[in-house]
């Protein structure tokens, strides 16, 4: 979603600079394109790294200093890119193909790096010229990757750091970024603000106005919805529970935008030992049969779910994308039904109540959805148990395979190719440890095929075997719903949850 | 019982002891209304589900975040739990942990401040720089570690406060052993051939037991208070299980639309540990008549 | 006679003053106790007359010396050693109120030794708590009282048959009466004598009261800042104080009858009780002694035995001459005349 | 220097260097580490690996250790593996935020609680004496993180007459800075101000009834110098004490209070960087926080020593 | 003589749990100018309760009855304000405990310079001068250095001199002195009644004296008072007192007491102490007979259903007694 129409609306005069407090959800770690892990940390990144490609408005990706989209050779072993001309650094040395070289080959090589999966198959990198870079790709699929441009439209690997700053800061870049942007890093200040400033040497200078962002970390919700309203921030995202609230003093404006990812339940299946072992299944009535799992979701009540647990403020869905995506399809949720449930718990010899152990994290969102399905599927004959720990202990345990069920959050991308690592057989990141030639073999495909349409087809189809697996249960997508300063024009909000201000501007 | 000849007639007349301090206590009203309503809190804390208009993890989602009204005397949260239903069933879990940690800090803090206070020399070298070391952590801290390390649960949610109040303890035992081991009394023991097992348990330990008892009593609230400052930060109490820390924490999120849902349980989390607090402040008064307050 | 019931030699006791310094609470005491005699103990406060006593029960560890009790050592025994030895010897205690502990019914209190020393079966042990209650003027009745329900005499009456519950050789007894009042003092003094000729124990009895001491005890030894400075009969102490600061002791305690207190002549002490960190080099009385010559100042006095009277009478001063006579201290009149109080403004 | 003060300095130490190996042991404990933190549920294990490695998180505990003390040593805190920022200086932006908290609360705890207690005693069974006690009761019993929350509800919702967070550093703004303090010092102030009041209404109580205030009042003394002359003067030097021991309340109270109000200060900091298992961090924030509660003491004894003759000047007759 | 102060009909009682102790009752004295008036008895009998009531230093538990005169002003009905003027000033007190009657974290010139700067008027550096002076008077050696220590450094007799300078600062008309060397050894005591007998001889104070010592009495006092749970039950001048002592009680205090002196001179005859049975009541509300009556040897039932009024036996000597008598006690426990 956008904050307006880009056209003046009558009798608002626009004002040249100023300035925002935008506020963010998390701490953003460290701004470091190779190394940076979390969603915050590109919100800022974004402002002050420009990529090589970014994803346009229709969620697809376009060139950003780039001029086209990557060429790829007959045989797909070679990827051309081409540069704009007449870009620099915010430290004012040049952009051209070397730069993007030496970007390339930190990305690749950096200890930590969260990008180097992207350049997997890229065996050499070579500059013809000053706006020509070549990469040579290796032939065998040692391990899947995902397609070039949309991974580096939507994660960092895009991201062209300043090679002056490189040598100078080596691993430690992140302190004080530079690179090609509209803003230019501009500092911490105390543990939980970031503040970026209007770049002069950016391209596009002219076309920014808001001359100075700073950004707040606020983790709490209600406290982050307060300070907007109080007008300590300017723009931030607020969480469902506060919409109303907010909204009710009726003077901010909103932006909405249904998110790529889905709050879905993660079923172990074969992760009983962890990831990195092999699969074994663990000893629990999910895991033993599919009809648990049907009954289980059959069970749930989305619709309440979404306007109980989130104020509305979701889209009950059974796709892992959402409306944003051009892999979106109109795949209706079983309506849900407690009788066949509690025949399919019958059927499949089960002693109720079937225990089940839900873990989900401490947010008091994940603690509400949590609670509501465990009445909801109470009443079919389930008795779950919540087990909720903080963040990173059920990331630990997920990992581990030290869960039943786990309630969760995946912010996917534009790129349908993202579910693959949650249901490929030999991803190392398949939590429900969901296996089978079938589905491997299609989403191997959709990784290869740069044809669109056959992708749809494959992804379809992958999909459609999850849903009867049931291995993830999808339950929604939630809207993002950030409120705004009034006076703020032309933020854009992206279906990943990002904030865009390069088009921002205020008005009085 | 001892088995002494004498000690069984010994009873009446400690009784008689006993029975003036229970009369003075009973006849300061602050202490007495205290002590009702902390049996009062004891009293639906074990009979919840009696008591309860409500099931405390029934939901009604016609009747989510609604006001105090006739049918929900206190309002209904935000999946449309009847809220007095839940604070109801959170006084289980909250005075659980509350006098739980209470006794395993005295539990862990007792032995240990005897020893330290008694013996003197290493033991009491070790045990004082583990003291200092700990209490140099903020309890919070302290607490939030080992509920973090241990997982999130009632059981160790009490068993970090409890800890976290036993260096404290230590310290108060300590003070009290070492004070008592210079009572005369203790050399009359010594010179009557007592062995060290009888010193520090016949003559040592019940004389600390007044100071004991009061700061069993103190400890409660602050293990109530632990408890739900543990659950606000979600280490406590799990889901659906009601805590006064768990609805305090999930009334956050609700406190402009539904402020009731923070008000009833912070009031509740304030009264027990009020009254607590006072219970405390009566038996000071009578078990340590010169103790100015 | 066969041997001292106590013999105490050399004894040293020094507490750490907490970084200060050592306090030299007993330095370098001597003295036995033979079989039923009574044997007091005076000297102002902090002298080190409870140390010596606490020294002797080993409720504190002595620096150095030896104790024996009936011929044995017990100046190093462990705790473990010593228990079976605390038969031979009980303490009655100054302060009746802190000395019995507070929760224990006093039967018990008074049973304590009888248990740990195996005297008997219960029964038995019962019928000697009866016994020894009758003994000390208290009524069986009272046995199940805790401390706090009996009075001040009752209570030292408790501690008394405590200490003599297991028939103890010797009763050390540190100023059992000094906290309790005048009438009630005389019935424990009373109580203490008849059970002490009857019984026939020895004992050290610790006190600063001249006047019951002299009452109480076979010898009198005088202690000052930790050391003992004279020791002989009573007859002989009081009769013939050789050393000054005994003198001064003496004639400084008020006599109750007032024609013959306002006639006495005393002696006048100037200067101040020297602290117990800070000894004074040579005799620790010269800073106060009005003859005090200059090798009192350098050197120490030996506690030397002089001839005459009932028995061995020894003191330590370099001033008595040869054949025991004491050094002569002037007195000063009890009605000071206008010279005391000089008065400067008004 | 006493003796006493030169003993107290070394046991200071031994428990600042134990506290480091508790909080190294402690956080390596906890479930999950910065790896898993950063790379989140989709983090590949070789990303994991990787990140592993740069930070030297495979060593063994006491390498590790061992490396945390040289550098400590040298004066170099470690970066914050998150952020990359240094430790020292999130510590430096971090420490005035709590430090102006805890001195803020701790001036409006000695405002409130030492007139309070020390009025009480002095008019016992007066209507001050109770409110006193209604005072220091409620203040013991109140949860703090839900007394931040009553009056963000009526102070900055209902009434709206203050800010309920943003945190503005004294330097950058200082009637901004005092403005947001206000909330959380009364949050953090009132349980610091309970204790003050009780311990000093005891203290109070107890030297009114001593000898030497009876020798006062002997003397002739009007009642308001025996009160502030005699008995005041001695319940201060007990009431410093006090403080030092609340020293440690007001830095977990600060977890809460900075969590509710969003001041970026060590307790924030602190909490966060548990959930979020920056190493490097949580040893900064707990090395200085258990150093300045050490360091408090410290000073609170050696003034306590000051301010108390009987310790001060050593010796005596006796 | 003149007279300085007087008691009429004294009586104090307090409120406790079980109901109002009668701490004193009807006690009626007075002190003529350069008189040392003792009050002996008990623990626990009324003494320091009577000093303490004079100058309006109980607690507000207590309450008083009857009349205390100083010169012509009745102190009982004086303002607060009016009777901290006449503390320190006219009538001082020494308390018993040297150690805790001194504050201990203000130098001891200090504390006496307050008393100067109070009612003399004087400035910071007059006082302090004076104090020393005091401090010289009362024989401190080195006064000006001594003076700027702290109570815990001093000795007891030290303390307790500091204590009387303390007393003296203002040259009070009387002293009120609670047991002031009880504390002490009785070296130290000798000295200490020195000075209090100086004092006296020179300035022409009166002093109460409050002791349960007989030697102290014997040694210093020109009449004595004895006081036997709360109230008079004897009163003559000393050598009368000790001589012919009339009540059963006072006989038993002074029995009680071993003389050396006697013991030396009657040799191993009678190794025995007088004892007096029973022990001292807290009595709760007004008497009606005789307080002594329970552990009396001459009791009668006279005694028993009244309380005999305090009569004059001549030369000053008044007893409250039924029977009255110089006697020997029973033996016996
Ligand atoms: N446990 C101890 N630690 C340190 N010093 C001690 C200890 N016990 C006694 N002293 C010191 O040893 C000295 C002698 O003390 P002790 O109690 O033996 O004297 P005393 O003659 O019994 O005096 P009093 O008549 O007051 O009872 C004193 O200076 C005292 O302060
Ligand atoms: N503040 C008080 N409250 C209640 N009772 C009191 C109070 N002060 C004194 N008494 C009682 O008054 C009685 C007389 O006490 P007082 O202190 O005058 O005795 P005393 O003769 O001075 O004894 P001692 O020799 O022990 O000093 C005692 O029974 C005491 O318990
Ligand atoms: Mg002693
Ligand atoms: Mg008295």
């Amino acid at each position: 979603g956008t904050s307006e129409p880009a056209s003046e609306t009558a009798g608002e005069t626009p004002v040249k600079g100023g300035e925002l407090t935008v506020g963010l959800a998390a701490n953003p770690d460290v701004l470091d394109p190779s190394l940076a892990a979390g969603l915050e940390s590109r919100e800022v990144l974004t402002h002050i790294c420009e990529s090589l490609y970014t994803l346009g408005s229709d969620n697809k990706p376009k060139p950003q200093l780039a001029t086209d989209l990557p060429e790829w050779s007959k045989d797909g072993l070679k990827i051309t890119i081409r540069l704009r001309t007449g870009v620099k650094f915010n430290d004012g040395t040049p952009f051209d193909a070397e730069a993007v070289k030496t970007s390339f080959e930190r990305h690749m090589s950096v200890a930590g790096s969260q990008t180097a999966m992207h350049f997997d198959r890229v065996e050499k990198i070579s500059t013809p010229d000053d706006q020509t870079v070549v990469l040579d790709l290796a032939d065998e699929i040692a391990e899947p990757t995902t397609l070039f441009d949309y991974a580096l439209a939507e994660r960092q690997g895009g991201m062209i750091m300043s090679p002056a700053q490189l040598e100078k800061l080596g691993d430690k870049f992140g302190n004080e970024p530079v690179c090609v942007g509209p803003y230019k890093f501009g500092g911490y200040q105390g543990q939980d603000r970031i503040v970026i400033e209007k770049s002069d040497q950016y391209y596009d200078a002219d076309k920014i106005s808001i001359k100075r962002i700073t950004y707040q970390a606020i983790t709490d919700g209600a406290v982050r919805s307060a300070n907007l309203r109080s007008g300590e921030l300017d723009v931030a995202l607020v969480d469902a529970a506060d919409v109303d609230t907010v909204d009710s003093d009726g003077t901010l404006q909103k932006i909405d935008t249904q998110e790529f990812g889905y709050m879905g339940l993660t079923v172990n299946l074969n992760n009983a030992d962890g990831v990195d072992k092999p699969r074994r299944t663990p000893d629990t009535a999910m895991a033993s049969d599919p009809r648990l799992r049907e009954a289980f979701d059959l069970a749930i009540n989305r619709s309440a779910l979404v306007s109980v647990g989130m104020g509305g403020k979701a889209v009950a869905d059974c796709w892992p994308f959402s409306k944003q995506s051009p892999y979106y399809r109109n795949a209706p949720c079983p309506a849900p039904d407690i009788d066949r449930a509690k025949a399919l718990l019958t059927e499949a010899g089960a002693r109720t109540p079937v225990q089940v152990d839900l873990m989900t994290s401490t947010d008091s969102e994940s603690l509400r959805l949590g609670q509501l399905i465990q009445s909801m599927t109470a009443q079919a004959g389930f008795a779950v148990k919540l087990r909720s720990v903080e963040q990173v202990t059920a990331t630990e345990a997920a990992r581990k395979g030290d869960f039943d069920v786990l309630l969760r959050q995946a912010a996917l991308g534009a790129d349908p190719n993202r579910i693959q690592p949650l249901n490929y057989s030999k991803a190392d990141t398949n939590t429900s440890g969901n296996t089978g030639e079938e589905i491997d073999a299609l989403l191997e495909e959709g990784m290869t095929t740069t044809d669109e349409a056959r992708r749809v087809k494959v992804y379809q189809e992958a999909q459609d075997l999850v849903r009867e697996r049931r291995n993830i249960i999808y339950l929604f997508h939630r809207i993002h719903q950030v409120r705004a300063n009034p006076a703020v024009r032309g933020i854009v909000l992206q279906p990943d949850g990002l904030l865009r201000f390069a088009g921002a501007r205020l008005t009085k | 019982m001892t088995g002494i000849a004498g000690v069984p007639a010994a009873v009446p007349a400690e009784r008689s002891g006993r029975r003036s301090i229970v009369f003075r206590f009973l006849r300061r009203p602050r202490a007495l209304v205290a002590c009702v309503i902390v049996l009062l809190f004891l009293i639906t804390a074990v009979f919840a589900p009696i008591i309860s208009p409500f099931d405390p993890s029934v939901n009604d989602f016609n009747a989510v975040r609604q006001a105090p009204s006739a049918t929900h005397l206190l309002g209904t949260d935000e999946l449309g739990r009847d809220l007095l239903s839940r604070i109801i069933h959170g006084s289980r879990a909250s005075l659980t942990a509350g006098v739980c940690a209470a006794l395993i800090a005295l539990v862990v803090a007792v032995p240990l401040g005897l020893v330290a206070g008694y013996y003197r020399g290493f033991a009491d070298t070790v045990i004082g720089r583990l003291v200092d070391t700990v209490l140099a952590f903020p309890f919070l801290i302290l607490a939030i570690g080992l509920a973090a390390v241990l997982g999130p649960s009632l059981l160790n949610a009490t068993i970090a406060i409890g800890v976290s109040h036993v260096p404290q303890l230590i310290r108060i035992v300590r003070g009290e052993v070492l004070a008592a081991r210079e009572e005369e009394y203790v050399a009359g023991a010594i010179a009557s051939g007592s062995r060290d097992r009888r010193i520090l348990f016949r003559h040592i330990l019940p004389n600390t037991t007044n100071t004991l008892l009061v700061q069993a009593t103190v400890v409660v609230p602050t293990a109530i208070l632990g408890e739900a400052a543990l659950s606000f930060l979600g280490l406590g109490v799990q889901p659906p299980t009601p805590s006064w820390g768990v609805l305090l924490s999930t009334a956050q999120s609700h406190l402009e639309q539904a402020p009731w849902l923070s008000i009833f349980p912070g009031l509740a989390v304030m009264l027990a540990a009020l009254s607590f607090n006072m219970v405390a402040d009566g038996l000071r008064d009578v078990l340590d008549p010169k103790g100015t307050r | 006679m066969t041997g001292p019931v106590l013999e105490v030699t050399n004894l040293v006791k020094h507490f750490p003053a907490g970084g200060r310094g050592t306090v030299h609470a007993v330095n370098d005491v001597s003295f036995t106790i033979g079989q039923g005699e009574v044997l007091g103990l005076v000297g102002e406060s902090g002298s080190g007359k409870s140390t010596v006593g606490r020294a002797i029960m080993r409720l504190v560890d002595p620096t150095a010396g030896s104790i024996k009790l009936l011929g044995t050592d017990i100046t190093t025994l462990s705790r473990a050693r010593m228990r079976p030895l605390r038969r031979q010897m009980h303490m009655v205690f100054q302060d009746p109120y802190s000395s019995l502990n507070p929760r224990i019914p006093i039967g018990e209190i008074v049973a304590e030794p009888l248990r740990q020393h195996r005297w008997g079966d219960r029964r038995q042990i019962d019928r000697r708590v009866a016994e020894v209650f009758d003994q000390c003027g208290l009524r069986t009745e009272l046995r199940h009282r805790f401390p706090h329900e009996l009075s001040g005499g009752q209570r030292q009456r408790v501690g008394i048959a405590r200490a003599l519950s297991v028939n103890p050789k010797l009763l050390i007894a540190d100023e059992p009466t000094s906290a309790l009042d005048v009438s009630v003092r005389a019935a424990i003094i009373n109580l203490l004598m008849d059970l002490q000729r009857d019984l026939g124990f020895s004992c050290l009895f610790i006190t600063h009261d001249l006047s019951a001491v002299r009452f109480i005890a076979d010898r009198i030894a005088v202690m000052y800042v930790g050391r003992l400075v004279e020791i002989g009969a009573g007859r002989d102490i009081f009769a013939d104080p050789k050393m000054p600061y005994t003198q001064a002791l003496l004639s400084a305690a008020p006599l109750p009858n007032p024609r013959r207190q306002r006639r006495r002549e005393r002696i006048l002490l100037g200067g101040e009780l020297p602290s117990a960190t800070r000894l004074p080099p040579g005799c620790a009385f010269h800073t106060r002694c009005p003859i005090a010559v200059g090798e009192c100042r350098t050197e120490q006095p030996e506690l030397v035995s002089y001839p005459g009277g009932e028995s061995a009478h020894a003191a330590a001063c370099r001033l008595i001459a040869q054949d025991g006579t004491a050094p002569h201290v002037a007195r000063g009149s009890n009605r000071p005349g206008p010279r005391t109080f000089p008065l400067s403004t008004t | 220097m006493p003796l006493f003060i030169l003993k107290r300095l070394r046991d200071s130490v031994i428990a600042l260097v134990l506290a480091t190996v508790l909080v190294f042991l402690g956080v390596r404990a906890l479930p999950g580490d910065i790896a898993t933190a950063m790379a989140g549920e989709e983090g590949s294990p070789e990303q994991l690996a990787a990140i592993r490695d740069r930070f030297g998180l495979d060593e063994p505990v006491y390498v590790q250790y061992f490396h945390w003390i040289s550098n400590m040593a040298r004066g170099d805190m470690g970066a914050s593996i998150r952020t990359g920022q240094p430790v020292s200086d999130l510590l430096s932006t971090a420490l005035p935020a709590t430090a102006e908290l805890a001195v803020l609360s701790l001036v409006l705890a000695l405002l409130i609680g030492i007139p309070l207690g020390a009025m009480a005693a002095v008019r016992r069974g007066r209507a001050v004496d109770h409110v006193s006690n209604g005072f220091s009761l409620v203040g013991l019993s109140i949860p703090n993180f839900w007394f931040g929350l009553v009056l963000i509800l009526i102070l900055s919702i209902g009434l709206g007459w203050l800010p309920s967070s943003g945190y503005r550093s004294f330097a950058e703004d200082p009637g901004a800075n005092l403005l947001r303090m206000v909330m959380p010092a009364m949050v953090l102030g009132i349980g610091v101000a309970a204790v003050l009041a009780r311990q000093m209404q005891a203290s109070m109580i107890e030297s009114l009834s001593t000898d030497y205030v009876r020798t006062a009042r002997a003397k002739g003394l009007r009642e308001p110098s025996v009160i502030v002359g005699h008995a005041l003067r001695n319940s201060l030097i007990t009431a410093v004490t006090i403080i030092g021991l609340q020293l440690g309340a007001l830095i977990s109270g600060a977890a809460v209070t900075e969590k509710i109000f969003v001041i970026p200060g060590l307790g924030k900091l602190a909490v966060d960087s548990v959930f979020q298992r920056d190493y490097p961090v949580i040893q900064g924030v707990v090395l200085v926080s258990a150093a300045g509660y050490i360091i408090v003491n410290f000073a609170v004894d050696a003034l306590y020593s000051v301010l108390n003759p009987r310790i001060r000047v050593a010796g005596g007759a006796r | 003589m003149t007279t300085i102060l007087e008691a009429d009909r004294l009586s104090v009682s307090f409120a406790g749990e079980r109901g109002r102790i009668q701490a004193v009752e009807e006690l009626s004295f007075s002190i003529a100018e350069s008189e040392v008036l003792a009050l002996v008895g008990e623990s626990g009998c009324g003494k320091s309760v009577t000093a303490l009531s004079i100058l309006g230093l109980l607690t507000s538990s207590a309450t008083t009855s009857g009349s205390v005169t100083l010169g012509d002003v009745d102190l009982f009905s004086l303002p607060p304000r009016e009777i901290a003027d006449i503390r320190g000033k006219q009538v001082s007190m020494i308390f018993q405990e040297p150690m805790t009657s001194l504050n201990p974290v203000l130098t001891v010139t200090r504390q006496i310079s307050e008393v100067l700067r109070r009612h003399e008027g004087l400035s910071r550096a007059g006082a302090r001068t004076r104090a020393v002076e005091l401090l010289e008077l009362v024989g401190i050696p080195d006064a000006g250095q001594r003076g700027e220590e702290y109570p815990h450094q001093m000795s007891g007799g030290m303390r307790q001199r500091v204590m009387i300078a303390m007393a003296i600062a203002c040259s009070p008309e009387l002293i009120l002195a609670d047991e002031p060397t009880t504390a002490l050894d009785v070296t130290v005591q000798a000295s200490v009644l020195d000075t209090l007998r100086g004092l006296r001889d020179r300035l022409g104070t009166s002093i109460l004296l409050i002791t349960h010592d007989l030697g102290v009495v014997a040694d210093i006092a020109d009449r004595v008072i004895v006081m036997y749970a709360g109230r008079q039950v004897e009163e003559a001048p000393v050598e009368q007192l000790f001589d012919r002592p009339q009540h059963p009680y006072t006989n038993g205090l002074l029995g009680a007491v071993p003389d050396p002196d006697q013991e030396v001179r009657s040799g191993e005859a009678e190794r025995r102490l007088r004892e007096i049975p029973g022990r001292v009541p807290v009595r709760l509300g007004p008497a009606t007979s005789c307080v002594f009556a329970d552990r009396c040897p001459r009791v009668t039932g006279e005694c028993r259903s009244s309380m005999p009024p305090l009569t004059s036996v001549g030369n000053g000597h008044r007893v409250a007694c039924f029977r009255p008598g110089t006697d020997v006690f029973e033996e016996g426990r």
